[in-house]
């Protein structure tokens, strides 16, 4: 086996050195960027905006014309589920006022032909996750604090992420977020400067229980 | 309860999502339909309805993401069961117990409860058959107008109807009108199951009242439409509270095992061929005449405790004697009861509620068939019933229906007498259907529907009217009809909405007739010896199944039976010592042949039935019953005849085998105590259970620590708590291939375990389900936390967590962790979703599941509570199991409040846990089971 | 090879050379033609592997519920190859790490043999605890990450720990082995004759020229790792036996576990390096390295294990009677006398009475009695798991509860299968690398050159 | 020289390359280095050098993933404070077999960076490479290489060096 000369040219090592190095880099990179993907609102969706059989603002509804949340969706502090307007309901203003718009049409036609309007959801909760909309607002959690500025959005959008941090976020110390009645339904709202003070008061004054809210059969079941 | 004014379903949303079906929508899109919300669950594969949608007018009985309740009632053998119905959005979802009709008190036994699946029965006739092909309702009616056109003339000569007897005010209107149209037409009416009426008379027992009770051949905690009003009666005198109990005894009678057998404190297995001797010598020992010799050791021992406790100075008796028993035993039980001057203290006897001696009609199925014979029939309508599979062999209907000319039957299903005549007509079930039933009772109840025809069906009042000629009523203004002519007019409306709420007629039951049916000073009369048979058969209906009518069923059909544990197939049952004998195993197929008739079926061998006979269960064999019901087991009904006589049975191994599906394999204690029982006498004895020391820092309670109690003295074995579990928690059906891999899903089961030597046996049935053990064996070995424990002491179960190690099973020592080994869920589009219960989540394939003490019901009580800013009452939370109980057995609540029920249960000296010595700390605990020996 | 063969007694046969050694190890890897009962068996391997493929195909599309699992016996074959596997696994790194900490010179010719065998035996077993989740999809949740769900591992669970310890396992046991064939890579890049061996070896040699400061370095590393490897071979299965024992089931819960489990590990262990080293020595004629004196002291640790086996089996009965704990003793009673007895007796027969056999000196020495006594053990110790996680479950406390299991199809084929897996890698493994470490040997051959003279 | 990576002589056995090691050493050849095919008991003791830093990073390297993985298992149980099945929070007996694995995880790789740092692996290509008959020091044969960096080098002839060592054969090492 004589008259071999060597296997590899000078700068070998440093190529080889090389590629190891990419190799990790590029596994670093890739995962990095799978986490940044994951926690951007390309995968959440918060602040991406559905299209909807009709071009509803909310903006326009509820903090222009101050029409209260509960007038639409009714059963917000009756049931789990805040309820969505029946046709009937947008009628009776718009069988008065710009009910001949194209923009209305659709609502027109639902009425007519008695079909309901297919809106796209716009905050979807898996389905092992139960949301009792009543008792939040019954205990002083708003609108805006699990759907966002609403009250500033011309099309709706999903206002915040609500994956489970959050919800555990709330549910482990909801004083930050307690509001008083009065406030829940405010199509935009900021917490006070005194609401450490203020969030502790309205705890007692809710009389909320907080050691069942982190049970994992308050939300699945 | 509101009265139902407006159905849902009129709604156009519901008939777009009903009738016309989105190939590609999935349960949470179905419910959109109907304006479903973020709360409605289901474990779907995760999959989130990507639209909302409203209604367009909104029935104001409607609050979207709330349940609403609405009184009905439920048929049972035709009397009235009253119901509460859940609805979800106008969707039929839950069936419960009315509290206010007397004949359910709030309970709801297993059948009742399946009711709900059979109304999304993907099988169920859908539309007119015309010989077998399918047809329309004007299509028949201009045939049946061509038909009367025929009749009308001759007074309907050649007319027959056929029907089941009936307690429907409405019904039987429809039918005696129907009569006038046709003077000559008769009205034959067929049932396979029993009678509950004698010479015109229907007794009624009063087991609040019985001291001592003789119970022959059961049939008063099963199968009796009076079941669960006798049921919780009979617990009430079997319930310890307080360490104390007014016990009455009870005396068992019976060839096969009854429930009420397998409560008995004293209990006789004796063949039908020994009934008249025994039964004789209950007599001559009671007009103190020494017994004869021709009565063995136990047979003497037995009569000699009871009429000793008959004869016991201030003791209430009754004897009571099954409903299927010949009318000669029948009339000796009712003179007997005379006799001990019973009557009018623990039995009444009141007016026959159900139409069987109806004076219009014509008799049963085997004089239809003679007439028909006679060439006397030219057209039959067979309205409801299935004669063809349901009658006796020798009756041979199939063939006598062919001889006739016009047929027409009216049927759910498009079943084995559909097939055999020339139009089958499809009839709503009773939750699409208005009607009216009167309960054993006799007391009356609107059968309001929940929702509109799934498919284009007609109640049988529709139908009789439709016969008869008159002009088309929809069932509503019906039945209304009928109440108005009773009540007459004045202010019928609001009476009308008061019975609707309530789901009972106010002011209606009959009265207590005459209460001395015949001469009172005959003596008991002298039963004619039966020859002794080597072995006699012993007819049955299937405990679920009844008659086959329920086949379809797949919460039945997988319910296991009493004292057998099978499921999906019915099989010859045989006692241990006639195995040995004939060297038969469980599951040996045998010729069985009874006075020429032959069938083949299986056997299956049951501790504590009596030798010499064998018993067959009737609902197998059905050929026609849909996918889930046909080919499962042996058709009993070949077996009967027409006498109903059935001796000289002969078996004979055919050397073949089945395998017969059953949830249970081992029935015996096996030196272990997981039911514990204890006498009467001894219960001054007890001693309440002290809780083992444990290494670990005790947790501090939370407002709320929910705990069970499941008494075993009351609980009768009847599977109620299985079924409305099933209900409740959308558990799905695995079929018998499954079952035999062990891998049913039931949350909660009911153990069977015979005790006591041969010829003594005992059975004891024991309600399981999860235990909530405080320090939870389960908990500790997943490794990502899927099963954890709650503030409240729950042992909580999280699906969307579960990577299905299945560890915690195996660490489980109650067992009670059940596993989605393949995904058992519906097919996504399929109709049966609409019964989920959208409070709990739809379970996937490769997650353990178990009992969560109902948390759905906790978190929906706690949240209305919270809201208003008060505790959560006692009693205000019901598990499903609990619901359903007619004996009260389970009971719920917070063992931190000691002035709570489940606190006082927990109180009482014969509480235990099961497994105590492995400090799990349950908070399920047990009553242990009380028997009162003489 | 040397012309006359080598004394039964030597650890090495005492005509060999540096040059002779290199020769025969590396030799019939570079020189072509390759051995037809090699490609023969190759292909037999990999069939059957693709068989394997095939069942974990199936079970992904239907879900585990192929297998015969069920409530009360919720886990089946997939634990039990598990174990059976994890326990193979344990003879390479006790040969390699232990013997070597106690001076076995005789360890040296088979350690880098058995090594791989560990990795590709904890391969399979590696298998199974993701095959039978439920729902694999989510095996990852049993990793500690910052998730959005704010949730952690159950850190209790034994199941956890065997993430930990498997996977702790295979890595260390992988670096120790390469760094152990480093020298040997280098070797094989300078006698390889083409250039893609002579790069490829090249590379992953990584440039090992053999200075001597490396060699320290080299020593000390793999000592140390030896040191390590020792405690941790014995925690393994220590932690693959808490998973019963922690549990509270009769026949699992018992304090016994984790060392009868490490004892029948090193005795499996040690069953198989002989049923796979008996017919690679005659098949690449390495009689002279793996010597007959090798087989008999492997037969002695069998033996011994074997008897430390037998001590667990009468613990687990005594405790059981000892205790009174009426649970305990009917799970025993119920193993020797229940539908699973025929599992437990031929149980006992392989395992205990067999292995017996080697008090015989003519015995120990005799190849095929070797060869079949070892099939035997491996045979008897894939029924101890059997027998451990079956008869345990099927009739725990509630006897309402009780039920059986059988196998279907799919749980054979897919035991099979790992077994196809298994040799197909280590097939390749004696194609490509070095079966016996050179660098080692030459030490070895010096020595008895020196102590020769 | 300067051309030069240095000056390499091949030895047959072990010990004449021990021997040949010494020598050089009292000839005052400072920057040596030998090459085997297997870890000669001694040369590397008679070589200029430091001990080998491995062990000490080895021990580090262990105690520091221990003791994360023992602090990680209670931050968890901490974190999310779940009540399983009544156990403590801090079940620290249940946390110790992770806390061991990931000791010895710990140690093992760090002591393999730490090799491959100290060897400066990896270094595919050498001078020594560029020898003809180096491919059997991987084999066979023993290398004693003097680099052309050490000062005393040339004032002996290879000769004369082949025969003061006894070595096989000497060579220059092309750079």
């Amino acid at each position: 086996m004589s008259g071999r000369g060597p296997i590899f040219r000078p700068g070998a090592s440093a190529k080889f050195r090389a590629c190891l190095l990419l190799g990790f880099v590029l596994l670093l990179a890739v995962t990095d960027a799978g986490y940044a993907f994951y926690h951007s609102p390309w995968w959440s969706r918060v602040g991406f905006a559905s299209d909807q059989p009709v071009l509803f603002s909310h903006r326009h509804h509820a903090a222009e014309l101050r029409i209260d949340c509960r007038y639409c969706h009714s059963s917000v502090e009756t049931s789990p589920f805040a309820g969505m307007p029946p046709t009937e309901t947008c009628l009776s203003c718009h069988s008065q006022i710009f009910g001949t718009t194209a923009l209305l049409r659709p609502v027109v036609v639902s009425a007519e032909t008695n079909q309901p309007l297919r809106w796209n959801r716009v905050t979807r909760m898996p389905d092992f996750v139960y949301f009792d909309h009543q008792i939040h607002v019954a205990k002083g959690i708003g609108c805006t604090s699990c759907h966002g500025a609403i009250g500033s959005m011309a099309l709706t959008a999903k206002g915040e992420r609500l994956d489970m941090r959050q919800c555990l976020e709330c549910h482990r110390d909801p004083r930050p977020f307690l509001r008083p009645s009065a406030e829940i339904f405010l199509p935009a709202w900021t917490p006070p400067a005194d609401q450490a003070a203020r969030g502790a008061a309205l705890a007692a004054h809710y009389g909320l229980a907080l050691r069942h809210l982190t049970n994992c059969s308050t939300c699945h079941r | 309860m509101p009265p139902l004014t407006s159905l849902p379903a009129r709604s156009p949303e519901f008939a777009e999502g009903a009738d016309v079906w989105p190939p590609d929508l999935d349960r949470r899109g179905f419910l959109g339909l109907m304006g479903a919300s973020l709360a409605l669950g289901g474990l779907a594969g995760c999959r989130a309805a990507k639209t909302l949608v409203p209604y367009t007018h909104q029935p104001d009985s409607v609050v979207p993401g709330l349940p609403s309740f609405y009184a009905s009632a439920c048929p049972c053998e035709g009397f009235a069961r009253g119901i509460l119905v859940e609805a979800h959005e106008g969707r039929p979802t839950k069936i419960e117990g009315n509290p206010r009709h007397a004949e359910s008190g709030g309970a709801a036994d297993a059948v009742t409860q399946a009711a709900i699946l059979a109304l999304y029965d993907p099988d169920r006739s859908q539309a007119p058959l015309h010989q077998g092909r399918p047809a329309s309702w004007p299509e028949f009616e201009s045939a049946w107008r061509e038909e009367d056109r025929r009749l009308a003339p001759v007074g309907g000569a050649g007319l027959a109807l056929l029907t089941e007897p009936t307690t429907s005010p409405t019904v039987r209107a429809g039918l005696h009108r129907l009569l006038d149209r046709f003077p000559r037409a008769r009205w034959f009416q067929h049932t396979a199951l029993a009678r509950y009426d004698a010479e015109g008379f229907q007794p009624d027992y009063d087991l609040a009242e019985a001291d001592v009770i003789l119970a022959i051949e059961g049939g008063f905690l099963d199968r009796h439409p009076a079941a669960l009003r006798y049921t919780r009666a009979f617990a009430g005198r079997r319930r310890v509270e307080k360490g104390a109990v007014r016990a009455n005894r009870l005396y068992a009678l019976e060839s096969a095992w009854s429930l009420a057998g397998a409560m008995a404190d004293r209990r006789l297995a004796a063949p039908p061929a020994r009934l008249p001797a025994i039964l004789n010598a209950v007599a001559t020992a009671w007009s103190r005449e020494p017994l004869p010799e021709t009565l063995d050791r136990e047979e003497r021992a037995f009569v000699t405790a009871l009429t000793a406790d008959l004869r016991r100075p201030g003791r209430k008796v009754l004897c009571i004697a099954g409903d299927e028993q010949p009318a000669a035993i029948r009339r000796w039980a009712q003179r007997l009861n005379q006799v001990l001057g019973a009557v009018g203290k623990t039995i009444r006897y009141r007016a026959a509620v159900r139409s069987d001696g109806d004076p219009r009609s014509a008799g049963d199925l085997g004089a239809l068939a003679d007439a028909i014979a006679r060439g006397e029939i030219s057209a039959l309508a067979i309205l409801g019933a299935n004669p063809v599979y349901t009658g006796p062999a020798d009756v041979e209907f199939a063939a006598r229906l062919a001889r006739v000319p016009f047929t027409l039957h009216l049927g759910g299903y498009a079943d084995e007498t559909a097939a055999a005549v020339r139009w089958h007509l499809p009839e709503s079930h009773f939750l699409e259907a208005w009607s009216d039933l009167r309960g054993y009772d006799g007391s009356a109840v609107i059968q309001q529907p929940l929702i509109d025809p799934l498919y284009d069906t007609r109640s049988l009042g529709e139908v009789l009217r439709l016969l008869a000629g008159d002009p088309p009523l929809s069932g509503y203004d019906l039945v209304r009809a009928t109440w108005r002519a009773r009540l007459g007019a004045d202010d019928f409306d609001g009476h009308w909405t008061r019975w609707l709420n309530a789901g009972v007629v106010d002011g209606e039951n009959t009265p207590t007739a005459n209460p001395e049916p015949a001469e009172a000073e005959e003596p008991v009369p002298y039963l004619d010896p039966e020859p002794a048979a080597a072995l006699t058969l012993v007819l049955r209906p299937d405990p679920w199944l009844g008659d086959g009518r329920h086949a379809n069923n797949g919460w039945l059909q997988e319910l296991p039976r009493p004292f057998t544990a099978l499921v999906w197939d019915n099989a010859l049952l045989i006692s241990p010592q006639l195995g040995r004998e004939q060297r038969l195993e469980n599951g040996d197929l045998v010729r069985v042949e009874c006075e020429g008739r032959v069938v083949e079926a299986p056997v299956w061998l049951v501790p504590g039935q009596a030798e010499g006979c064998a018993v067959a269960h009737w609902g197998g064999g059905r050929t026609r019953a849909g996918a889930v019901g046909s080919g499962r087991g042996f058709d009993a009904f070949r077996l009967q005849s027409r006498s109903g006589r059935a001796r000289g049975l002969k078996l004979t191994a055919t050397g073949r085998k089945t395998r017969l599906a059953s949830t249970q394999h081992q029935f015996a204690m096996d030196g272990r105590d997981p039911v514990q029982t204890f006498a009467l006498r001894d219960l001054g004895r007890l001693r309440p259970e002290q809780p083992a020391i444990s290494l670990y820092p005790a947790r501090a309670r939370d407002t709320y620590a929910w705990g069970m109690s499941i008494d075993l003295s009351t609980c009768i074995g009847c599977s109620a708590c299985v079924a409305a579990c099933q209900a409740e928690n959308n558990i799905p059906v695995v079929g018998k291939e499954q079952v035999l891999r062990g891998r049913v899903m039931h949350w909660i089961r009911v153990d069977t375990y015979f005790a006591g030597e041969p010829g003594a046996e005992r059975c004891h049935s024991q309600p399981v389900p999860c235990m909530q053990c405080e320090n939870a064996p389960c908990e500790l070995v997943c490794p990502v936390g899927a099963t954890v424990h709650s503030s409240e002491g729950l042992n909580e179960m999280v699906y969307n967590r579960c990577v299905g190690t299945r560890y915690c099973s195996n660490n489980c020592p109650y067992k009670v962790r059940r596993f989605n080994f393949f995904d058992f869920r519906a097919a996504a589009d399929s109709i049966l979703h609409l019964q989920d219960n959208p409070e709990v989540t739809v379970r996937q394939r490769g997650v353990m599941e178990k009992c969560t003490y109902c948390v759905q019901r906790i978190n929906r009580a706690r949240s209305e509570a919270e809201r208003d800013n008060r505790p959560i009452r006692d009693g205000e939370i019901r598990t499903a199991c609990q619901q359903a109980c007619p004996a009260e057995a389970i009971v719920f609540g917070n063992v931190a409040d000691p002035a709570s029920a489940v606190a006082q249960r927990k109180a009482e000296p014969s509480s235990y846990s099961l497994l105590a010595e492995l400090n799990t700390r349950p908070r399920t605990t047990y009553l242990a089971k009380m028997i009162n020996p003489a | 090879m040397s012309a006359h063969p080598p004394s039964p007694e030597a650890i090495v046969d005492p005509t060999a050379t540096l040059t002779s050694v290199t020769e025969t190890v590396s030799g019939p890897i570079l020189h072509p033609p390759w051995p037809r009962l090699w490609l023969a068996g190759f292909a037999g391997a990999f069939v059957v592997t693709l068989g394997l493929f095939a069942a974990i195909g199936w079970l992904f599309i239907r879900g585990v519920g192929i297998w015969g699992i069920n409530i009360p016996v919720a886990w089946g074959f997939a634990i039990v190859n598990f174990v059976w596997w994890i326990g193979i696994g344990h003879a390479g790194t006790f040969i390699s790490a232990i013997l070597l900490l106690l001076h076995q010179t005789w360890r040296t010719s088979i350690n880098r043999f058995t090594e791989a065998m560990t990795l590709f035996a904890v391969a399979c077993a590696a298998l199974y605890p993701v095959l039978h989740l439920g729902r694999p999809i989510y095996a990852y949740w049993l990793l500690p990450y910052p998730d959005t769900m704010g949730l952690w591992p159950q850190f209790r669970s034994p199941l956890v720990w065997d993430v930990f310890a498997v996977s702790t396992y295979a890595t260390v046991s992988l670096v120790y082995w390469y760094v152990g064939l480093l020298p040997d890579l280098a070797t094989m890049r300078d006698r390889a004759a083409s250039t893609v061996g002579r790069r490829g070896y090249g590379i992953l040699a990584l440039g090992w020229r053999g200075d001597a400061r490396h060699w320290a370095h080299h020593e000390k590393l793999y000592l140390i790792l030896a040191g390590l490897a020792t405690p941790l071979v014995v925690s393994v299965h220590s932690i693959v036996g808490m998973d019963f024992a922690i549990a509270i089931l009769p026949g699992w819960h018992s304090t016994i576990f984790p060392p009868y489990f490490v004892g029948g590990a090193i005795f499996s262990g040690f069953a198989m390096v002989l049923t796979l080293v008996i017919p690679v020595r005659a098949l690449f004629r390495m009689e002279g390295l793996i010597t007959l004196r090798h087989l008999e002291l492997m037969a002695l640790v069998v033996l011994t294990t074997g008897w430390i086996v037998t001590y667990g089996y009468f613990s687990e009965f005594f405790t059981a009677w000892w205790s009174g704990d009426e649970f305990e003793r009917f799970v025993q009673a119920n193993r020797a006398l229940g539908p699973y007895a025929p599992a437990f007796w031929l149980m006992l027969t392989c395992n205990v009475l067999i292995p017996n056999l080697f008090w015989s000196r003519r015995l120990r020495r005799s190849v095929p009695v070797l060869f079949g006594v070892a099939i035997l053990v491996n045979v008897g110790m894939w029924l101890e798991r059997f027998v451990i996680v079956v008869t345990s479950l099927h009739r725990d406390f509630v006897p309402s509860s009780w039920g059986m299991y059988i196998p279907t199809f799919w749980d054979w084929s897919t035991f099979i299968g790992t077994i196809g897996f298994f040799l197909a890698l280590l097939f390749l493994f004696l194609r490509l690398l070095p079966a016996i470490s050179m660098s080692e040997m030459r030490g070895l051959v010096i020595k008895a050159k020196e102590s020769g003279e | 020289m300067k051309t030069a990576y240095g000056v390499m002589a091949e030895f047959s056995a072990p010990e004449r390359l021990a021997a040949a090691v010494a020598s050089a050493r009292r000839m005052g050849y400072t920057r040596i280095e030998t090459y085997l095919p297997y870890p000669v008991p001694g040369v590397a003791q008679l070589l200029p050098g430091r001990p080998s830093p491995v062990p000490l990073a080895m021990l580090l390297g262990g105690l520091l993933s221990g003791l994360g993985a023992f602090f990680l298992q209670v931050y968890a149980a901490r974190d999310y404070p779940l009540d399983v099945g009544g156990r403590p929070l801090n079940s620290w007996p249940a946390f110790v077999p992770i806390t061991f694995e990931l000791t010895v995880l710990g140690a093992a790789l760090t002591g393999v960076v730490t090799f491959f740092i100290v060897a400066r692996f990896p270094r595919l290509e050498h001078p020594v490479f560029n020898d003809e008959r180096f491919h059997r020091a991987s084999q066979d044969r023993f290398f004693l290489c003097v680099r052309s960096d050490d000062p005393r080098l040339g004032s002996t002839s290879l000769e004369e060096l082949r025969s003061e060592w006894g070595a096989d054969s000497i060579a220059e090492v092309p750079a």
